[in-house]
């Protein structure tokens, strides 16, 4: 039997598979938290959520808007300042998984969520690192999701907000206390990973339908395919039903205020 | 001692033209009605510090108040830009603000520093980033032990810190519960602090570890009920999500902008 | 996730000979019962940090545990001297041990800096004070932004945190009320733990922000119902005053010292 | 009417007295324990004491015996982590009065709690700094009680714990951020108060009965008397009645146990 989907269901989906049961993740909101929260719902029930309000190993019932929305830290186990949530809990090294989007991401996986164009002048002001600059560092790896373009795929960004591999691939090298960085990026067409050499992002697999021409005209620089490159299964029955819930829940609880 | 004053003589009494402001209250408990109220008594030249700007200094940039904003986080969460600080980014409308940005580690170190009266605090930060291009209060030092190199910034140290909590005792001590961000800090870290609350009661039935700043760590309290709104305050009423997701339309334009802020700031008063 | 145990094996499989070891609760809550099970099994070599050594460290000093002593305080509070830690310091009874002392600000920002990952922490102190000639883990070092001169202290990062709390959920959970004193903080430095509880409950019954541990930052967690006596547990049972006296006339005395770890403690066995 | 009243009575109502209602006092275990809560009971029940076990503003029933007793915490408004206690409420600067006792004080009010005789050999060994030597820097001035003697009051203390004005006096100068340092001592003998050129301890009154000749022989150095010695006023009735009532309630609960 073959589902029905989209392009952007197909990317939380893979994104949620991601993660398993095991992991403590540190919750980046939108697109992470979407995935994160579908991951808890389906195969990892016990993956333990954190975002950076300070609510910790939280189970919201719907989406959270914002990063701080009052159901994130009533079904939290506890909630902690936020120096505490960032000194203790990030940099303490207790977070296995940070998952992050953003706006831009060039081929080194950095990212940019700072504006476009000028410092000084920007054409495009975006809203800034927020918590990304340092569970980039802190969390022991780093999954990043975000819809694939040419104006969010580029060569380099034009501001490195939050370090991948930093503009020459080898900004982790050698420094202690590090995180080992995004090992994967995954995006509406296909699952990028980092060469392990070079640093530099490769498609691994194409998400069903997706051509090698179509991940090509939507990223900024001349991207490498895997020599084995695999097709994502497409999401479940079960995958979507809990997704399509999940959203319809949220989205009739944020309208539903006044 | 906490003073109990009106919202209004609070405002007029402790915030001065050319202040540094930080208004905090980390997605829940930022205080709205203080900011409409320094909106309604035309405050200028105000440099405001807060980790999430917010909807609340969207507007209070868009009414004129600001002219330099330090954050990490200046979006409407969730929902997408804050109009009106792009727009005094980008088009210096209705004046031009400089801006100070940190990752919102540094900044949650800063106030703690602050609150810790200690002159900057030091994180594992900002490594590969650009931002310590652009913001000269984040500089490296070596750890005197390991000689490993860490970020150190400048603390913050407002002249005077607003926030919002569920309520106080008659003494003026404050509880703070849910979501507690970073309120006990910039209230230490700050010279003088405006506390609005929901409510003022005989007992603020406080767990033996609860959140509660003391009168004495306090300059004033103003009872403001709902003065968290749109954020919300545990306990009380929820984030209104669907103003939030509203409030992109309102602020895009800069017409619709001054009507809402004429119709819902400057022709309603303080309670 | 923790793991639970019973007190014999957590302290057999997680604390070894030659460990650094912090045995933490700041007058309440101290974890005697793991104190006592160190004894009994004779590890050796321990450096045991402390803020305030009390009698928990006294008696494993005097049991020939303690290689060397870290600590800020090492009294019987309000009675008097630690006897056994003299004797040892005095007379190298029963054997000599090293120590490195600290004030109690500067060790609470040695844990804190453990706990928040760093190789250390940064306070005004130790001015004018003999104590950094005699410790080489202060130095001086100088704010970047203003030239000031503040005490460096290396961080507290101990093998493995002791601490007693007041109950787990079914789950591994923790929960800590009252005193808490540097109970979250050396448990988030260390590289193990072992938290013993009054009880093991199915809900922890704890406020939302409550000074929870989570089961994932926990090793292991051992039932140990008056496992901090004659320290106290808040909600459990009172400190005993009466025996913290009574201690200065046994540990006086090395045979009655002897006699009574004897008797309370080698003939005793883990709950 | 003249009342009976030992010199420890004398010493801890002339301590009480030195404390208003508009202090927040950071509380030291043993004498100023008692001072401080004598203070509370009778002229000043709305100061706010703090005990750096994190107990703030706490009115306990009994004299605590240990820095930490349950009674601390649950009379006070709110009880913190120690590594808050000494950051945020000491070292931030919202401490009017730290009061502390000490084993040896010399002629500048350097205070002595580590040992007597060599560091690495000692003669006798004290429990050490503790919270004092922060305490002594960060609050913005210093109550100390002491008994009187020889052996407590030397003319340079064998280790210098927590600073006074150092070993010559000047130890504060030109130091930014610090507080005035101790500004009186309360004895069983009389009341000292630093020399506001030279910083050494000068003696401004004496407490009924007491002669200059007792002082000069309690004392370790060459003791300067204040031009206008003053007597210190006997305790009252009141005083007494409730340091005594304090005490024997303290005696009874701390007995009660077991």
């Amino acid at each position: 039997m073959s589902l029905d989907f989209t392009s952007s269901e197909m990317m939380s989906v893979t994104a949620a598979r991601a993660l398993n049961n095991d992991m403590t993740c540190f919750v980046g909101i939108g697109l992470p938290s979407e995935a994160a929260n579908l991951a808890r719902l389906t195969h990892a029930p016990d993956i333990t959520l954190i975002y950076e309000s300070g609510t910790l190993q939280t189970r919201p019932d719907v989406l959270p808007l914002s990063i701080g929305d009052g159901d994130l830290c009533e079904s939290a186990l506890t909630t902690v300042s936020v120096p505490e949530m960032f000194r203790y809990w990030l940099q303490g090294g207790h977070i296995s998984v940070g998952f992050l989007g953003t706006a831009q991401i060039d081929r080194y996986a950095n990212l940019n969520t700072t504006l476009i164009g000028d410092y000084r002048a920007p054409k495009v002001r975006l809203p800034g690192g927020g918590g990304a600059p340092e569970i980039a560092t802190n969390a022991k790896e780093v999954f990043i999701t975000l819809k694939h373009s040419k104006r969010t795929f580029v060569k380099d960004v034009d501001f490195l907000t939050t370090v991948g591999f930093g503009r020459d691939g080898k900004a982790r090298d050698n420094l202690p206390n590090i995180g080992r960085g995004p090992t994967v990026v995954i995006t509406d067409l296909c699952i990028l990973k980092p060469d392990p050499e070079s640093k530099e992002l490769v498609v691994h697999q194409l998400h069903p339908g997706v051509t090698r021409e179509d991940v090509i005209n939507a990223t900024g620089w001349e991207i490498r395919f895997a020599d084995e490159l695999g097709t994502t299964p497409a999401p479940t029955a079960e995958e979507l039903e809990v997704l399509r819930n999940l959203k319809a829940r949220t989205a009739a609880h944020h309208a539903g205020q006044h | 001692m906490a003073e109990f004053l009106s919202l209004r003589e609070a405002v007029s009494r402790y915030i001065n033209d050319g202040d540094t402001v930080a208004m905090e209250g980390f997605t829940h408990l930022i205080p709205f009605a203080a900011g409409h109220e320094v909106i309604r008594q035309k405050k200028r030249d105000l440099t405001l510090i807060r980790m999430t700007p917010d909807l609340v200094y969207d507007q209070m940039i868009g009414a004129g108040c600001a002219k330099k904003l330090i954050f990490s986080w200046g979006g409407n969460p969730g929902v997408g830009s804050l109009h009106r600080l792009r727009d005094a980014l980008e088009n210096e409308w209705p004046n031009s603000i400089e801006i100070l940005e940190h990752s919102h580690a540094a900044m949650a170190c800063a106030y703690d520093a602050g609150a810790a009266g200690l002159p900057f605090a030091v994180l594992r930060g900002y490594i590969g980033s650009d931002l310590p291009k652009v913001n000269d209060q984040i500089k490296f030092i070596e750890c005197p032990f390991t000689g490993e190199q860490l970020a150190a910034v400048r603390s913050v140290r407002p002249d005077v810190a607003v926030i919002h909590a569920q309520r106080a005792d008659r003494n003026g001590n404050v509880l703070i519960e849910g979501i507690i961000g970073i309120q006990k800090e910039v209230v230490l870290a700050a010279k003088r602090s405006i506390v609005t609350v929901e409510e003022v009661v005989d007992d603020l039935s406080a767990g033996v570890n609860a959140c509660v700043l003391p009168s004495w760590a306090i300059t004033a309290i103003a009872e403001a009920p709902k003065g968290a709104s749109p954020s919300y305050a545990l306990g009380y009423y929820e984030r209104d999500n669907a103003f939030y997701k509203e409030w992109d339309g309102i602020a895009r334009d800069r017409e619709t902008f001054q009507a809402w802020m004429k119709a819902n700031v400057f022709e309603k008063g303080a309670e």
